[in-house]
């Protein structure tokens, strides 16, 4: 934390600057997502208005404000009202302890490319987003809507389930680097890739110590249960359509529907970025280790601090398009899978998954304990 | 195969059965139910064969095979082992057992044909042969004690077989009832046997047994044997407990065969000669049960010629039969006993089959009056049950001739015994013959007498076999024990070979060895001229003469009467013991149970709820006002402590 | 005023008010948010004290799984205002408030009374307190305390069980 | 004790009154409550403020046995309100009631 005026006022602009990161990305995400879709199901999709229709998201952000703000009759006026800006609040919090890149060292100052470090910030980021089940449950009750109250409960019910599989199946990650801190898993997974068993070392130099090779189970378990936690296809059952009309935010339009949406796309972001950070080398360059690439950049640059600064951006662009690349899948994905019901939804998470999570946790453990024999 | 294993098979067989049967009793029809049962019971006796053999290779002093299964109670001083004994009388006991209880199985599958229990039937019947081989067997009093309870409970279960008939289920308790009174005596015989010796133990029991004889009525020996008697007084009928056996041919016939007549009622008889040097320590006991032995002789005799039921006559006739064998024991013929004990079983079992063959064929009718003339409806039944009447009254050279005359020469010669004894044993044969004979006269000869609806026909040969093979036992099976007098003129000397077999297990009273030929040739030519002369007037009056008996009936009047009512016995029995008892307790319970010891609880109850109204205040079940109390009690906790 | 300092009252202010909601309100349902609102007042608190796992648990277990729980039922009932929200006995009503407030006061005075042992004894080793306890709370979790952390697990899944078997009971306690 | 002191220095009796009050609220829930849920809530509010005092002592002592017991505690209260809400949700399933004085039917 801060010690001088300095970096505290650098660390809140940081903060700042995470949370209008997430907000910012979510309308770029949206024409993502019409355009995106549009192709996947042979259509156009919006592009009147800018170049490939890129200005659609001012009209759309336009048409938000100016919406009517209207109140239902059986709401209760305090909950409606807070709900979306609950919603808000787990995505951020649990975005801002996700290093973005490497830190940067400016003279005596280490700037971190992230909200804030936190020693245990795995717990921290699963402890926030533990929180989302609220803004749905204020939401849902709130409007006074029966569709609004069946999709909140839903909603939250879905999310505590899948919470479960989604935790257990990180506890392999902790078990296999030792650590909460994900700084530090980052820097683990920059190593070559080598299975070691009972003294026998299996040398795979080729690839990179990342958590997918060591824990393909947990990593689809994880992958899957994430779809689940940010209510998106195919298990979007709270939303449901044909059922639910449109789930909780049945009642919400205009900013308020906005808001929601950016909570949303934000735990989306967070999941992405919590599958780059765990399985696929967070913010490392594939092939090229931390080190090889300080070395090159102070091979490059005249100074240390620029140097620094250099590969924190390099390192800042990759962690992006990984985090895209599981952005357009998480897309891809709704717009080809169809939806489940809720009984398999339910039995998926309860029978299948935690049960492979806790497999998957115990057979980790045996082969930690066997590999440290 | 090891001694234990064929033991385990000869015991356990039966109660495979029964549990085979018992289980699935609906399921099994008569020939599938009867042959298992069957089954059982012939692997038992062929088991049983095996064992005997096995005995008879042992030499004489050391025949004996016990087998001990575990340790069944040990309790400081009380040991008892869950250990079963074949020797030279339970080897009798058990062949006559398993074998007449075999044929009794064969004889039922055609018998029990159409009933709708039959599993059942023969499930308790296995079961029932499992008991009576834990009665013989069983090396010690409390592993014959659980016998004689089995075999109590079997027999109460086969007589009250039919139980939706109200009369046959009261007979079944009332053979239950009785046999308790009985089964206390044989507990509490027990205790003092227990007390007295330490073991239960028969052989230990027979060694620890003083050589000279208590002559004191209190003495423990003449107690522990007399509460046994009565024990077996209740187990095989002999006055004042014999009253059941008569109301138990309720039950099917083959089991009046099995149980009533062969097996069952001789375990007392059994008890007696399993502990003969007990009893023969104890002169006093002796000679009562030689006198209740004779009293029942004569008396079930005599109320066994006035009969009209054909099963009741040979129950009395049974009853009559276990006289004889405890006046044998009384008179310490312990070897006689057991040798009548046998016969006995053959051909009584023989004539209760033949009258379960007549019933059978005559559609379930009893009552002699309406009989008649079934010579030639049913001559092979006709032909069995000829010979089991001859083996009965005595003609030589049939089973019962052997047996009874050696009883009625004991009786007379031995020094325990008596002419009195001799007299009663005498007049109860005169009265066997013609109630004997007027049985068959008036089933077998003369007219008949029953509807022209009824035509009897001969049973089905699977219940003729067992007739067949008992009636050859019958006439032959006394050849084992023929009498020194007459094996000395028979052609090489056969000699008694009971009496050598049993001689190491037996003890005689001495001073018997001295007889003269003559006087036993008289004494036996006595007793069967008075048996023939009986049987020809029977013959006569019923046959020749239909007219005769009323008269005479009608001339002794009264006394007609008491004999006819069974000399008014279970009347008395009600009145004297029956009756107050009921009246006592009916007093007990409503004076002193209802009014004294109700009375009582319910004022320590009413206390108590009371009181517990008062406190129930507290805990109305409003958990906060719970929750309240906890708080007190930690600020309290609390003010003391900061106080303090 | 440190930042310290400060960081205390605010959270205390915070989550005693939320305790106090939770208790004094009437809507059951604003009650279970301000409880919600209070668990994650208490795992502030945890971090100020340095106990980061135990705060990230707090989120979790309180209020991310228990206090959505409650939540949910309410929503299920669909319990709105409550015409009787506080006891009615006169009496006992006053004893249970009495009762209160004379613990409150007992606790207080005896935490006052026994402060200076603690600031006495508060020369507490810093390598300990210093930095994060999650190591150290792992290590004596997994070593001394191993015993009752088995324990626990058994009681979880007898409790996963049987709150299966209630709920799926359709009332009375012979469930078909 | 100075004034300024106790407003200035948090130690541990600061957080040892915190949760005293916080015990009390909690306390006074419990007692007071009709309703069946809000007791049960206020007896986690109770068991928090438990927890907050034995992390502040494990903190301020040194050590860390403090807060084993507060994860077993935790792990504890969830497990007493999965089976609290578990039992509450069936009783209203069948009786629509949870005003805790309904429950004096319960009684034997």
């Amino acid at each position: 934390m801060g010690h001088d005026i300095f970096e505290i006022s650098i660390n809140a602009i940081k903060l700042i600057v995470v949370f209008l990161l997430i907000v910012q990305a979510v309308p770029v995400l949206v024409w993502l997502e019409r355009r995106g879709s549009a192709f996947i199901q042979n259509r156009l999709g919006p592009n009147r208005i800018g170049p490939f229709g890129l200005l659609q998201l001012a009209a759309d952000a336009v048409k938000f404000f100016f919406k009517e703000e209207f109140v239902p009759a059986n709401a209760v006026k305090l909950l409606y009202y807070a709900a979306p800006v609950i919603a808000l609040i787990p995505a951020t919090l649990a975005f801002a302890a996700i290093p973005l890149g490497q830190p940067v060292q400016w003279n005596e100052y280490l700037f971190r490319l992230q909200g804030y470090e936190i020693n245990v910030g795995i717990v921290f980021v699963l402890a926030v987003s533990s929180l989302a089940p609220y803004s749905i449950l204020i939401a849902g009750w709130g409007s006074g809507n029966k569709y609004a109250l069946m999709g909140a409960l839903r909603a939250s019910a879905q999310v505590i389930s899948y919470e479960l599989a989604l935790g257990l199946s990180i506890v392999g990650m902790i078990l296999i680097y030792g650590t909460f801190n994900l700084t530090e898993m980052i820097q683990a997974q920059q190593a070559p890739l080598s299975y070691s068993l009972l003294g026998f070392t299996l040398p795979l130099n080729f690839l990179p110590a990342w958590g997918i090779f060591y824990q393909p189970l947990g990593a689809i378990i994880f992958f899957a249960a994430s779809f689940a936690e940010s209510n998106r296809l195919p298990f979007d059952l709270a939303e449901g359509e044909a059922e639910l009309v449109a789930g909780f935010h049945i009642e919400y339009g205009g900013f308020k529907m906005l808001l929601f949406f950016i909570g949303e796309y934000g735990h989306m972001i967070v999941a992405s970025a919590l599958m780059v950070l765990f399985y696929f080398g967070g913010y490392a360059i594939p092939g090229i280790s931390l080190a090889d690439l300080n070395q090159w950049t102070a091979d490059h640059t005249a100074s240390a601090n620029a140097a620094s600064l250099l590969a924190g951006l390099l390192t800042f662009v990759c962690f992006f398009i990984k985090l895209s690349i599981f952005l357009w899948i998480f897309i891809q994905v709704r717009w080809t899978l169809p939806r489940f019901r809720y009984d398999q939804l339910m039995d998926l998470g309860w029978k299948t998954m935690l049960p492979w999570a806790l497999f998957n946790t115990v057979l980790t453990a045996t082969f930690v304990y066997l590999a440290h024999l | 195969m090891s001694q234990q294993t064929l033991m385990a098979i000869l015991i356990f067989a039966p109660l495979v059965g029964f549990f085979i049967n018992g289980f699935r009793y609906k399921k099994h029809s008569a020939e599938v139910a009867g042959t298992i049962a069957t089954g059982a019971a012939v692997i038992s006796f062929i088991s049983a064969l095996l064992m005997v053999i096995d005995l008879i290779g042992l030499p004489a002093e050391e025949r004996r095979i016990s087998v001990q299964f575990f340790d069944w109670i040990t309790i400081e001083k009380l040991k008892v082992v869950a250990g079963f004994t074949i020797d030279q009388i339970s080897a009798i006991m058990v062949l006559v057992v398993t074998g007449v209880g075999s044929l009794i199985h064969l004889f039922s599958i055609g018998y029990m044909h159409h009933d709708e229990g039959v599993a059942k039937y023969f499930a308790y019947l296995n079961l029932f042969l499992f008991n009576m081989l834990l009665l013989i067997l069983g090396d010690n009093l409390l592993v014959m004690f659980v016998g004689w309870e089995g075999v109590g409970l079997c027999s109460y279960l086969l007589i009250g077989f039919w139980f939706t008939d109200k009369q046959k289920a009261t007979a079944g308790m009332k053979a239950f009832i009785t046999n308790r009174v009985g089964d206390a005596a044989f507990l509490l015989g027990m205790f003092v046997l227990f007390l007295t010796f330490g073991t239960l133990n028969f052989q230990e029991i027979n060694h620890l047994v003083p050589l000279t004889s208590e002559l004191t009525w209190l003495a423990p020996i003449t107690m522990g044997t007399l509460f046994l008697f009565i024990g077996a007084t209740g187990k095989s009928a002999q006055i004042p407990l014999y009253v059941w056996l008569p109301d138990a041919m309720a039950g099917p016939t083959p089991v009046s065969a099995l149980i009533h007549a062969a097996t069952m009622v001789t375990a007392g008889v059994y008890m007696i000669v399993r502990l003969n040097p007990l009893f023969m320590a104890a002169p006093n006991t002796m000679m009562i049960i030689a006198t209740i032995g004779g009293l029942t002789a004569v008396m079930a005799a005599s109320i066994g010629l006035t009969q009209w039921d054909i099963k009741k006559v040979l129950a009395y006739s049974t009853v009559s039969q276990l006289g004889y064998m405890f006046l044998a024991c009384g008179v310490g013929a312990f070897g006689a006993a057991l040798f009548h004990l046998m016969t006995h079983a053959f051909f009584k079992a023989l004539m209760f089959l033949g009258s379960g063959s007549v019933i059978h064929a005559m559609h379930e009718e009893q009552d002699i009056r309406k009989m008649g003339g079934l010579k030639k409806y049913l001559p092979h039944t006709y032909l069995t049950f000829l010979i089991g009447w001859l083996a009965i009254i005595g003609v030589p050279p049939f089973a019962g001739f052997f047996s009874k005359d050696e009883i009625l020469w004991q009786a007379f010669h031995s020094p325990r015994g008596h002419w009195v004894f001799w007299a009663m044993g005498a007049l109860g044969a005169v009265m066997t013959a013609f109630y004997m004979t007027r049985l068959m006269a008036l089933t077998f000869w003369g007219e008949s007498r029953f509807s022209k609806k009824i035509h009897p026909h001969e049973s089905p040969m699977i219940m003729l076999i067992p007739l067949f093979v008992l009636a050859i036992l019958s006439a032959i099976g006394g050849w084992i024990g023929i009498p020194h007098v007459i094996s000395e003129i028979l052609p090489g000397q056969p000699g008694n070979f009971l009496e050598t077999w049993l001689e190491p297990m037996i003890k005689t009273v001495p001073g018997t060895e001295h007889a003269e030929p003559s006087l036993e040739w008289g004494l036996m030519g006595i007793s069967v001229m008075l048996a023939a002369i009986s049987a020809m007037t029977a013959y006569h009056f019923y046959v020749k003469d239909p007219s005769k008996p009323k008269k005479i009936a009608a001339s002794l009047g009264k006394l007609y009467d008491v004999v006819y009512n069974k000399y008014y016995v279970d009347e008395g029995y009600f009145c004297g013991i029956i009756n107050p008892l009921v009246r006592l307790s009916k007093g007990i319970w409503f004076y002193i149970d209802v009014n004294f010891i109700d009375k009582t609880t319910y004022v320590i109850s009413d206390l108590v709820r009371g009181s517990g109204l008062f406190v129930r205040g507290i805990q109305n079940g409003n958990i906060q006002q719970y929750a309240m109390y906890i708080g007190l009690g930690v600020v309290a906790t609390m003010t003391y402590v900061l106080m303090r | 005023m440190s930042a310290d300092v400060f960081l205390f009252w605010f959270l205390a202010i915070l989550t005693l008010a939320g305790g106090l909601t939770t208790v004094l309100v009437t809507n059951p349902i604003y009650s279970a948010l301000s409880l919600a609102f209070t668990m994650i007042g208490v795992s502030a608190l945890f971090v100020s004290l340095n106990a980061y796992f135990l705060a990230g648990v707090q989120l979790i277990v309180y209020a991310g799984a228990v206090t959505v729980l409650f939540v949910m039922v309410l929503m299920m009932f669909d319990l709105k205002h409550e015409l009787i929200t506080f006891t009615r006995g006169k009496i006992s009503g006053l004893v249970k408030a009495g009762l209160v407030a004379l613990f409150a006061g007992l606790i207080v005075g005896s935490v006052l009374i026994t402060s200076d042992v603690f600031s006495k004894s508060g020369g507490a080793p810093e390598a300990v307190i210093g930095g994060d306890t999650t190591k150290a709370l792992g290590t004596i979790l997994f070593s001394k305390y191993i015993f009752g952390f088995e324990a626990l697990g058994v009681l979880l899944l007898i409790v996963a069980i049987g709150a299966v078997a209630l709920a799926r009971s359709k009332g009375g306690t012979h469930a078909k | 004790m100075q004034n300024s002191e106790l407003i200035g220095e948090i130690g541990l009796t600061h957080y040892l009154i915190l949760s005293a009050l916080l015990f009390v609220a909690g306390m006074a829930g419990v007692l007071l409550r009709r309703n069946a849920i809000v007791i049960l809530m206020s007896v986690e509010l109770m068991l928090n403020a438990v927890n907050l005092s034995f992390v502040a002592f494990s903190h301020y002592l040194g050590q860390m046995d403090g807060q084993v017991m507060v994860f077993f505690v935790m792990t504890i209260a969830a497990a007493e309100v999965s089976v609290g809400l578990a039992i509450l949700v069936s009783i209203f399933k069948r009786y629509k009631e949870i005003n805790v004085r309904f429950f004096e039917h319960l009684k034997g």
